[in-house]
């Protein structure tokens, strides 16, 4: 497949300002203006971005409970969304529920989950909608590899696999959920489990934003014609703690090194330049990423916080 | 024009119409179509009529049953949700309380759960502890969540339109023994209002409140109370009871200064509790005595029959405690 | 394996057993003596004689909703089981709880499930107290092809395969979970589920006792030795309705008379005649269980019905 | 000998006691363990202690993590359950309603379920609608299990021993603002029996029954109150609310006639409509006025401190709704 230069260059800067995007809420929390739990995706944002850009305007998207990447790639105005896990009036649900739990209907995200393994069952029902309607979207349904534990995945697999769902689950492995390494929980590749429910899938170097986007895409375009899932395993690892201001030493030292070292950004970086991308191009996309993000955060910072309405109460 | 219909196959014509209507209206659960055609044959014959688009036979999964109806109401179609036996929700809790519930309120009026689930409850011929449960007050007190328990097939159908049509998902609770009794119910097209109560029996000497089939058990204790001691009791079915409809229960306790309140549920904070906290705050000043709740004992719903009706309350433990209350 | 012809004896007598307990209870529902939904195994008797047979005093069991003829082959005391369906005071949970949900302390019947696909997590309660104590015994699983669709099943598989638990999980496969089925609910053989987790597998014929029997007692000495889990599936079929005296005709008339032809008991006797086990002790045989059930009724029926007793309340 | 322990590590210290006293005992969760160690710290350390026989980390499955609980239990052991958080119990929720609570109802006393479910719950630093909840009403209306809610380290440690030691399955909630707040703790063993209210403060001229967190928003209200109005609350900590001290409440309302109950969950059929209810059934004609219930508001818990403030009482609105119900 042959991507288009601006293409690339636009893979770099979303990924760039996804990273920055994190770092700037550690920031945030470090002078208390972020509320709840935050998880950050620092690390992973090449799947983030090459699934991201492999959909459809008209596809439904569930992202995780780590999944600002998730929806700044579909398209989320990281205005919004930086002023949501500001607990401000302008975030995308104004403030109410933060990083765990947006919604972005413009962008049809049906929302995050900030309770494990519920995506499953949400996007059979969102796949069944599109099947009933004959509609040509697909719904793109994340979850981490500790997830794929709960007895839901393998029903929504199920659900997928008998009616022919076009479901893409897509699977962000970095190794961890919270303190406990995947190989603790289960036996199997993920991957192989959907397998077993003649899902077709796929795996991807979740570092590497090309082949995550081609992937991603040649994925959805089976599930659009096919009208059946598909599931990819992405493998990645996430360089901070599981939520923003965690540090616990669960993770050996090497370990973290050594993934640091496969950083998805500076790799696509390096790769871009030996292809012949000028290097002012690439400086002009930082620097653009930079003034978006204090964009970005002066609109979270200068947005007021919401009252309470009586639309809140049901 | 008005037939008589049992209250099955008022849901069932609820249904049918409403999926008649709007192709975005479906029924999806375990043996709802073909093969078993609905565990008390509610949905029987809408399979062959709508066929495999609107009536879906799933897997035994309820939790991705219930996904089934958050999903596609997300996308906006307008989901019914069987679960065979109301007891198992609690497989399926998760989708309610986290999910279904807050949908609206998280994404801040982005999306409306327009989303039915229907829960055959209560007990019926000794179908034991895991089947016969009346779990209202379970659901009464999450919040984004509406609660209705119609008790004649004139409210089964209306009510049943009401919820399909509804922006918030509904709890749609049906009792087993209502099923097979008839009553009225007229051709024309008409829907019931959430939160509108029924005075179900007037009377000026006792208010009862009476949640699901106790409605009827109340019935038949009032028309002995009747015959008994010339008592006028005046019975109320609140027919949601979230929304609850206090300002006709007030209207009655201003007439009878006396409430009582009857379920299957058990009685630990019961639908009883509160309604009897609402009723207390409100008419303080006119109860004669403080509000009494009859409900189910503490305990398992026995399958044994006897002891079923040692521990849910029948129209003679009614009528006695009545007597009681009253010193008759 | 050789079976001593004893054995041989009692198997054919447990089956006939189960069987004419299975229609006694027809009887006593028809003249209104039963109460509660009840489930019979008529045409099942193979798969619970050849299991019960296989476990060990200090073995768990728990049975399905159609769990009858897996108590009576375990040991159960039919007659307190007849009085337990007949919700009577002498019933093995004083006529509280009917067929659905029995207990049975004696023989570690740790419980029956109404709630289909509750029993795997339960099981696995079970299997992880038998190894933290370091016992001897192992836990078996029973459950129906449809209750497999269940995502506990496979959170259940999971957790017995990552801790080696030593429980059996028993699949009767009887092609249909009411109304439906199997095949229309899930594209994958149940035990190529279990395959995938690494746990031991094996198939049976359902209505060949000794199978069932020698299949069962191979993996369960397996999961003894070895502390680690096995599942096997038998292929089965009820010959009557869902429920007691539910007749709903969702399965063609040729398939259920194609099962009724491999009738598990017919075949066996058959077999053991022509084994030479003279005819003369089948007959002793059937003419024992005919007592023995005649006893059976006579118990439940002049047993008293419970009365609510304050234990009730908790 | 007393020290002062923080609530978790009171908690901590329970655990570990009763687990040196009796193999049997263990604690099952995700993370509770080796890496994370406790999402809230509670049980760290104990890995290190007791090795993976007593203290065992889980794939991310509450359902079957209860079922360790469960089925270790039913052959004899005394597991402790720990869900991450309370909102995740909803996913194991039918292992609550139709099995642990019923197994010694429905085997006729055969087996008794000697389980411990942790549930860290309640609002702390905006965690938001899936991880704030204050659920403990939801299970006061299933028979069969015990519920306690500890509010200092004292009870924290007492009530847990017990639990641990309870024939029944006991829903063991813990507020997440409590986890890092010390009191004193005795060295000597000691267990709390349930169903035995502690008087948090005494006072003659309004008696507050508050629920976890609330019992010290509640005192903070009655210091304000003291101040500026001379009044004299006097404020009761349940400290179970299964079973349910009914006594010492109505010692107390005997003295003071005015009754205010204080829950950090929703009011509609909330914990405050049982006890409500209870208390004008029992002590109509002591009271004043009715019981009022101070509780959350019908929504989610939102994340946003500032609309947080708006659904879950706080001192200064404990402060105000006091003041405008005495017309201060
Ligand atoms: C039902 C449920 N259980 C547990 C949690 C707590 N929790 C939040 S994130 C997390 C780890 C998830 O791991 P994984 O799926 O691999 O995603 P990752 O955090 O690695 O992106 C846990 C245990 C939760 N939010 N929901
Ligand atoms: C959680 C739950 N869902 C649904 C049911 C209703 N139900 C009882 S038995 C049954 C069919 C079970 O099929 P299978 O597991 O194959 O067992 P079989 O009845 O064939 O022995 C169903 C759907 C139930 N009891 N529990
Ligand atoms: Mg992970
Ligand atoms: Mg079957």
């Amino acid at each position: 497949m042959k991507i288009e230069e601006s293409k690339k260059l636009q893979f770099l800067e979303k990924m760039i300002f996804i990273r920055q995007f994190e770092y700037k809420i550690i920031d945030f929390a470090r002078t208390g203006k972020i509320y709840g739990s935050v998880h950050l995706c620092v690390g992973e944002e090449a799947c983030a971005v090459g699934t991201g850009f492999a959909f459809k305007k008209e596809d439904y998207i569930l992202p995780t409970h780590r999944g600002h990447g998730q929806a700044i790639a579909r398209g989320t105005d990281p205005k919004k969304l930086l002023a949501e896990i500001s607990a401000k009036e302008t975030g995308l649900c104004k403030g109410r529920v933060g990083s765990m739990h947006f919604f972005d209907k413009e962008n049809n995200i049906v929302g995050c989950q900030g309770i494990l393994g519920a995506q499953f069952p949400i996007a059979v029902g969102v796949g069944l909608a599109i099947n009933l309607r004959k509609e040509d979207s697909i719904a793109a349904c994340y979850f981490g590899d500790g997830t794929s534990n709960q007895g839901l995945f393998y029903e929504g697999m199920n659900f997928a696999s008998i009616w022919d769902l076009p479901i893409l689950f897509i699977c962000l492995n970095n190794l961890y959920g919270m303190g406990t390494h995947y190989k603790k929980t289960c036996k199997i590749d993920i991957y192989e489990k959907a397998k077993l429910f003649g899902i077709k899938t796929d795996t991807a170097d979740g570092n590497d934003v090309e082949e995550v986007y081609e992937k991603t895409l040649k994925l959805s375009e089976y599930i659009r014609k096919n009208k059946k899932p598909g599931l990819i395993e992405l493998y990645t690892y996430r360089w901070l703690g599981h939520s923003a201001l965690d540090s616990r030493p669960y993770r050996p030292k090497e370990e973290v090194e050594e993934w640091i070292k496969k950083d998805p950004i500076k790799r696509y970086e390096e790769k871009l330049l030996k292809e012949g991308i000028p290097v002012e191009e690439i400086d002009a996309v930082k620097a653009s990423v930079e003034k978006q993000i204090e964009e970005t955060a002066k609109f979270a910072e200068e947005s007021p916080f919401p009252e309470f309405t009586k639309d809140m109460e049901i | 024009m008005t037939r008589d219909l049992t209250y099955a196959e008022a849901l069932r014509e609820a249904m049918r119409e409403e999926m008649e209507k709007d192709k975005g209206v479906f029924l999806v659960g375990e043996d709802v179509g073909q093969g078993y055609r609905g565990c008390f044959a509610v949905s029987t014959g809408l399979y062959e009529e709508f066929g495999p688009y609107q009536i879906i036979d799933t897997p035994i999964s309820e939790n991705t049953i219930l996904g089934c109806g958050i999903g596609a109401s997300l996308v906006g179609m307008k989901p019914i949700v069987e679960m065979m036996f109301a007891d198992f929700v609690a497989v399926a809790f998760d989708g309610i309380l986290n999910q279904a519930a807050k949908v609206r309120m998280m994404s801040a009026n982005q999306y409306k759960l327009n989303l039915v689930i229907r829960l055959p409850g209560g007990s019926k011929n000794g179908t034991g502890p895991q089947h016969s449960q009346s779990l209202e007050s379970i659901f009464m007190s999450i919040p984004g969540i509406k609660i209705a328990c119609p008790v004649t097939p004139y409210d089964a159908k209306g009510l049943l339109k009401e919820a399909i049509n509804h922006e918030d998902p509904v709890i749609f609770f049906e009792h087993k023994k209502l099923y097979s009794l008839k009553g009225p119910v007229p051709e024309e097209e008409y829907k019931i209002p959430f939160g509108v109560a029924r005075i179900a029996r007037e009377g000026k000497d006792l208010t009862i409140i009476a949640i699901s089939y106790m409605v009827n058990v109340a019935l038949e204790a009032a028309e002995i109370l009747k015959e008994k001691h010339n008592l006028e009791i005046e019975v109320i079915d609140p027919r949601t009871i979230v929304p609850f409809d206090l300002e006709t229960v007030g209207k009655s306790l201003k007439k009878t200064n006396k409430a009582i309140i009857i379920e299957e549920g058990i009685k630990r904070d019961g639908v009883g509790a509160e309604i009897s906290s609402l009723i207390m705050e409100n008419f303080f000043d006119y109860l004669d005595f403080p509000v009494k709740r009859i409900a189910s004992k503490n305990s398992i719903i026995p399958m044994s029959p006897r002891l079923e009706k040692a521990v849910i309350p029948n129209k003679e433990s009614v009528v006695k405690e009545i007597e009681d209350l009253l010193i008759l």
